[in-house]
């Protein structure tokens, strides 16, 4: 749901009408569903006509509005609050939409702006152009090791630990009882270090 | 493109467990529905990443679809 | 059948007669006589050509007669063995010394007259029954003319009509002119549910495949006539009703009516049928298609000598209720129709429960004599990249929408591309060996295959590229059947611009494939059965005998679930109790699960009140056995009702004619089939009222003789040998009388009198009653399904029954690997199949403690270190706890996955704000550049156009 | 592929090479069991080979 609301805001920002990219879900068991979906959206694009010409854009000043949000949406500024809004929302466990886009409207809006403003940078950011080390660690990363550290997976069930708000959520965090994780530890510590180090080298 | 019958062009990222199965399932059911859709099939809408979106975008798609 | 032809250790002897059978179970001796091919399979690269020059001609039996071929030939392109053979009856050489044309021409000298029939003797421990059904006797069929007028035929000819490898490849002709039919007649119960040729039995399958043909044949033609005649439709089966309304609303007409018989009439054929309110009337139709039944086996009786176990009234074999998979005879199982009339489901279940029972018997010898696949290993990559794209026909069902030809030269002058072409079935046994050899001819190391849908297909092209020395994940598959020719049937040039776009895509991200290692993970042999009812005591018995424990967790305080009272439930209780693997927890109830396929981990709450106290439990696989409930409507057929010693359901009548009391049996009874099911309120047919309600309407007549007993019915589905107990509450004087949906029964009870009000078609006219008593045959609904599959992350239906993987090939098994289910939580059936369904789950749950490791899928993330900043956002958002911290050489906190568990959704590969993480399979280059791909549309137009 | 000389009762004969007898075999060997599958016809499929579409999923029936 963040995603629908970041993808949102930037192409309000971009002046794009927001219409043309649809989140939508749809079980296995739903076929009539997912097809009265498609046809939907198509008809409705269909009416809107091609990208740019109903928002009165030119092609060329399209193609720059729309690589300047590709390099928004890809600057390591915009993504790091959105990771961070998406944190606090899980926290918090509330998914109504309208909460979530108030949350990422009041967080992101700033970051959107601007990356929006500052010049594009040219090249497409497949991999992040410079490889920096971390020179120092910066605001977020530490207060995010201050959060509540749940490391320590506990065997109790999640009722005895006094988080105030017992939302649904923080019982889907509950990390697997203790037994079996360290177990899965085990196994996975022999298994996954020689074969990490092959696949790395092997992908770059 | 002429302009009286404009075909707009679809980009969907479709869920391998939900929406994709959901699209084999009509196609089991022979429902028929328009074909502007293009697929990507990704392990799940979590995978979907704005850039994507943009990139779809710039790449000329008119409308893009995620189904989770 | 692909994966049983290249299985190294599945021997398949073809031409092949049992002679004898001796020995005890565990150790018998079988006499076999292999009839010559006259080829030799090793030779035989079944080109063809000997087919061509041979100059007799003999009718082919494949195509049911319907058109002609040589002695020498293959029975359909796909067959397994895929070898050629010699048909001795008709081969002018074997019949008369003379003719030995094809053996010069065969090029790889393969032809060998000089065959004799070999005997062998196989020392085995245990033996399957499975030689399937018979055919109908052609004189039954007579009636209809079937032989007199070539329009006439039977189904399993229609079915060669619809086929694209049959006579008129794929196109529905008149065998008379070759004109295409417009209006095709079914015919259903034809052999069956007839004394006149003592098949007695109901076949339970020809309605549904008379729907399945109808539809297909609508789709040929879809302004095609197509009426079904019918006594009652019995689909009872798991989404069966809703593939019956489906077909009325495409215009597939049903009419009930007793077809008197078929005439030629002209160049066309009269079918004289009555109806119900006694008027007779005749329809001209094109072609006619006969509903054939299944008879028992042929050699039924030679077969039952031989291996000395019993068959039933109608040769088929004989079986107990309570243990359907077991013939009389130790050690010797029966699986599939020769149990007796079934369809394809009940079929597959009823083998994957056979196999277990036979594992369980002869599990000492577990292993031995096993050959281990061995794989060639991996090719070196090298960097240049060399695809090949194969485009599929799929018979009709791509190439008829798609033009195949065109999409694979498109493919052609792809980058990267150095090999295309089309094949008419790629997943088939010889397109396999294709595959392979392009691949090594070729030097190729991507493959894309543009066919149907990667969810079905793709683990068995990924087989076939590990058999030719390719990773597995060196493959990209096109959906442009299920996503394209079916859905956009109008429209074949969008649906073949969208193949073509597709096969772009998937080739530009196949450009960036790369190889990824397969995982192992060892499984924790134990399993967990949840539901302590008949199917979970029968599965988890069946578990402890191949030898593997397990826990069973029953939610009341007591076994035995719905059938309490029967007795075989108390004795399978007792072996629970005595079983020393198996663990049973009573008032247990599951409260989270977490972990995956081997390597699960429980906590379930046991115990009442004081005692109550929490279990964790490891295990690999789970079992789901928790069954379902009575329904009980409020209100049912439109009358709201109030339920007492008067209006009782069928569960409760049987109940009462069990007791003692002597006015037990009432004077007269209605009772209401279909009471709140099929669409009244539950939208489902729940298969086991029927049966219910006539065994209990035998037991009231045979109680209180002159009792008067209606039942009120909208199609009675006694299926299989249930149809003689119909046929005998007729002989009793039990008035059936049907009623449809638009002129529903009233049911009212006014001062304690109860009146019922129908409209009875046979008087034509309106009927009412005050009977004694009303019996409702209600349905069943699922014992609330709806936490576990939260629990469990596993699908249910709309009707909130358990969703199989899939319908006919893994109908035990759950999309999640290592989740099985069984009895009525799967959907309602009657006590035999819940047995048999019970032995397929643990037979199938047990493979994985077989094989003792689990591979995991290599599409998990992975973190490239330099990249990472080690924000930790990764570790907070995976919902599966996959990701940990790690500290790396210079001290500095990096993200690392945890393979076992990492479900490779990939929320964090696109959260990471440095792009660090890529996901196996689906990197951020794949799928960009699949992107661009989508975009490239206009530049290759456009060089095109100018 | 030489075969490896069976051990006497590590077998199992499934006989009928339809629907019920490839599945079963299949179970049978991933049970750790070796089968002989013995079927009259020259090849194995049975009826079900010869059908064109099978409910629900009314994809090829091979």
């Amino acid at each position: 749901m963040g995603m629908n609301a970041l993808i949102f805001n930037v192409l309000k920002e971009l002046g794009i009408n927001p219409d043309r990219f649809s989140l939508q879900w749809a079980s296995a068991a739903e076929a009539p569903r997912f097809v009265k979906l498609i046809t939907e959206f198509t008809d409705k694009i269909k009416k809107l006509g091609p990208l740019g010409e109903s928002e009165g854009i030119g092609p060329d000043e399209l193609q720059a509005k729309l690589k300047k949000g590709l390099a928004a949406v890809s600057s390591r500024k915009v993504r790091m609050v959105y990771g961070n809004t998406t944190k606090t929302i899980r926290k918090e466990g509330i998914f109504t939409p309208e909460y979530i886009s108030s949350v990422i409207e009041e967080k992101l809006k700033k970051a959107i702006v601007g990356a929006l403003s500052a010049e594009v940078e040219e090249g497409k950011p497949a991999a992040p152009e410079k490889k920096r080390a971390p020179a120092k660690q910066d605001a977020e990363t530490k207060e995010a090791q201050k959060a509540p550290a749940k490391a320590k997976p506990a065997a109790k069930k999640p009722a005895e630990k006094a988080s105030k708000k017992a939302k649904p959520a923080a019982k889907k965090k509950t990390p697997a009882p203790l037994k079996a994780s360290a177990a899965k530890k085990k196994v996975v510590a022999n298994k996954t270090p020689a074969k990490k180090k092959t696949a790395a080298k092997k992908k770059n | 493109m002429s302009k009286e019958e404009y075909n707009p062009k679809v980009l969907g990222f479709l869920c391998n467990w939900c929406c994709y199965a959901a699209a084999d399932a009509a196609g089991v059911s022979r429902y028929q529905y328009p074909p502007n859709l293009r697929t990507i099939r990704v392990m799940c809408t979590g995978r979907v990443d704005p850039s994507f979106v943009l990139r779809g975008f710039v790449e000329g798609a008119d409308g893009i679809f995620t189904g989770g | 059948m692909v994966e049983a032809g290249r299985s190294p250790n599945i021997e398949i002897l073809t031409n092949a007669d049992l002679l004898s059978l001796k020995g005890q179970p565990g150790n018998f001796k079988a006499d076999i006589v292999q009839r010559p091919r006259y080829i030799n399979a090793d030779d035989c690269t079944a080109c063809g050509l000997c087919t061509t020059y041979c100059p007799r001609h003999q009718v082919d039996d494949y195509n049911e007669g319907l058109n002609i071929t040589r002695p020498i030939h293959i029975d359909y392109p796909q067959a397994v063995p895929a070898t050629y053979y010699i048909d001795p009856r008709s081969c002018l050489h074997l019949t008369h010394e003379t003719c030995q044309i094809c053996v010069p021409v065969c090029q790889s000298k393969a032809i060998d007259f000089s065959q004799k029939p070999e005997e062998r003797t196989l020392e085995i421990g245990a033996v399957i029954m499975s030689p399937g059904f018979g055919r109908i006797p052609e004189d039954t069929l007579a009636k209809y003319s079937f032989g007199k007028h070539p329009d006439v035929v039977t189904s399993i000819e229609f079915e060669r009509l619809l086929n694209p490898s049959g006579p008129f490849t794929g196109e529905v002709r008149c065998l008379s002119d070759n004109r295409h039919p417009h209006k095709i007649a079914f015919i259903q119960c034809v052999g069956s549910r007839d004394i006149g040729c003592d098949n007695g039995y109901c076949s339970s399958v020809c309605c549904m495949y008379a729907i399945k043909e109808a539809v297909v044949a609508k789709e040929h033609d879809p302004d095609a006539e197509i009426t079904i005649y019918y006594m009652d439709i019995r689909t009872q089966g798991k989404e069966f009703d809703a593939a019956q309304k489906r077909a009325e609303d495409k215009g597939i007409k049903f009419v009930r009516a007793k077809v008197a018989d078929v005439m030629p009439w002209g160049d066309h054929l009269r079918l004289t049928y009555s109806t119900l309110d006694g008027t007779h009337s005749f329809k001209a139709y094109d072609m006619v298609v006969l509903s054939v039944g299944l008879e028992s086996p042929p050699d039924a009786q030679k077969l039952a000598d031989m291996a000395g176990f019993k068959l039933n009234k109608y040769d088929f074999c004989n079986t107990d209720t309570f243990a359907p998979l077991a013939t009389s005879k130790e050690g010797i199982y029966v699986a599939g129709a020769f149990n007796g009339p079934m369809d394809i489901p009940e079929s597959v279940t009823q083998s994957s429960g056979a196999a277990g029972i036979a594992s369980g018997l002869i599990k000492k010898q577990r292993g031995r004599g096993i050959i281990h696949k061995s794989y060639p290993d991996e090719k070196e990559m090298g960097d240049e990249v060399r695809i090949g794209v194969f485009v599929c026909h799929c018979g009709i069902n791509i190439g008829s929408v798609v033009d195949v030809p065109d999409v694979s030269n498109y493919a052609g002058d792809m980058e990267g591309v150095v090999y295309y072409t089309e094949s008419l079935y790629s997943c088939s046994q010889d397109a396999q060996e294709v595959l392979k050899e392009k691949i090594k001819e070729h030097d190729l190391n991507r493959v894309v295959i543009a066919a149907c849908s990667p969810r079905t297909h793709e683990p068995l092209f990924q087989e076939t590229l590990k058999d030719a020395g390719l990773n597995r994940s060196l493959f990209e598959m096109v959906n442009i059947r299920d996503q394209c020719s079916w859905v956009h049937a109008n429209e074949p040039g969008a649906a073949t611009d969208k193949s073509k776009d597709l096969v772009r895509m998937a080739v530009a991200k196949a450009r960036h494939i790369q190889p990824l290692p397969e995982q192992t993970v060892p499984v924790n042999k134990i399993g967990l059965v949840i539901g302590g009812g008949i199917g979970g005591m029968t599965a988890a018995l069946n578990l402890a005998d191949q030898g593997f424990s397990c826990s069973l967790i029953e939610k009341q305080d007591t076994l035995g679930g719905n059938f309490k009272k029967l007795s075989h439930t108390q004795k399978l209780i007792d072996q629970v109790k005595k079983n020393k693997l198996v663990s049973v927890y009573t008032n247990a109830e599951l409260q989270q699960t977490s972990g995956f396929v081997g390597n699960f981990s429980s906590i379930i709450t046991t115990g009442k009140g004081a005692k109550a106290k929490e279990v964790t439990l490891d295990h690999g696989i789970i079992i789901i056995a928790t069954g379902a409930r009575e329904h009980r409507p409020e209100t049912a057929l439109g009358n709201s009702i109030k339920y007492s010693k008067k209006i009782v359901t069928q569960s409760e009548l049987a109940e009462q004619l069990e007791g003692k009391g002597k006015k037990r049996a009432p004077d007269s009874i209605v009772m209401v089939q279909c009471a709140g099911s099929r669409g009244d309120d539950l939208n489902y047919c729940s298969k086991t009222c029927c049966i219910t309600a006539v065994q209990n309407a035998l037991r009231v007549k045979e109680i209180n003789p002159d009792s008067q007993v209606i039942m009120l019915y909208r199609d009675i589905r006694t299926y299989g040998y249930a149809e003689d107990l119909y046929q005998d509450a007729r002989q009793k004087g039990v008035l059936f009388i049907p009623y449809e949906m638009d002129n529903k029964p009233a049911i009212a009870e006014k001062g304690g009198k109860l009146s019922v009000s129908f409209f009875d078609p046979i008087l034509q006219d309106d009927v009412s009653m005050n009977p004694q008593m009303v019996a409702l045959s209600v349905g069943m609904v699922p014992e609330e399904t709806d936490t576990l599959s939260k629990l469990l992350k596993v699908p249910v239906t709309a009707d909130k029954f358990f969703l199989e993987a899939h319908v006919k090939l893994r109908p035990v098994e759950l999309p999640v690997d290592g989740v099985y289910v069984c009895g009525l939580a799967h959907s309602p059936k009657p006590i035999n199949e819940i047995i048999a369904q019970a032995q397929a789950a643990s037979a199938k749950a047990a493979m994985p403690l077989v094989k003792g490791y689990v591979t995991v899928d290599p599409i998990v993330s992975n973190i490239d270190k330099e990249i990472c900043i080690g924000c930790k956002l990764c570790t907070s958002l995976c919902p599966y706890q996959a990701i940990q911290m790690v500290k790396d050489e210079n001290n500095r906190p990096k993200a690392e996955t945890i393979v076992a568990s990492c479900k490779a959704c990939g929320i964090c590969a696109s959260h990471c704000p440095t792009f660090a993480i890529s996901m196996g399979g689906f990197t951020n280059e794949q799928l960009n550049s699949q992107i661009e791909a989508f975009g490239k549309e206009i530049l290759v137009k456009e060089t095109e156009a100018a | 592929m030489a075969k490896a000389k069976k051990s006497r009762e590590g077998a199992v004969m499934v006989l009928g090479g339809g629907i019920a007898g490839v599945q079963a075999a299949l179970d049978l060997t991933d049970l750790g069991y070796y089968v002989y599958l013995v079927e009259k016809s020259p090849a194995i499929g049975g009826v079900m080979a010869q059908l064109d579409k099978t409910f629900p999923t009314n994809d090829c029936s091979l």
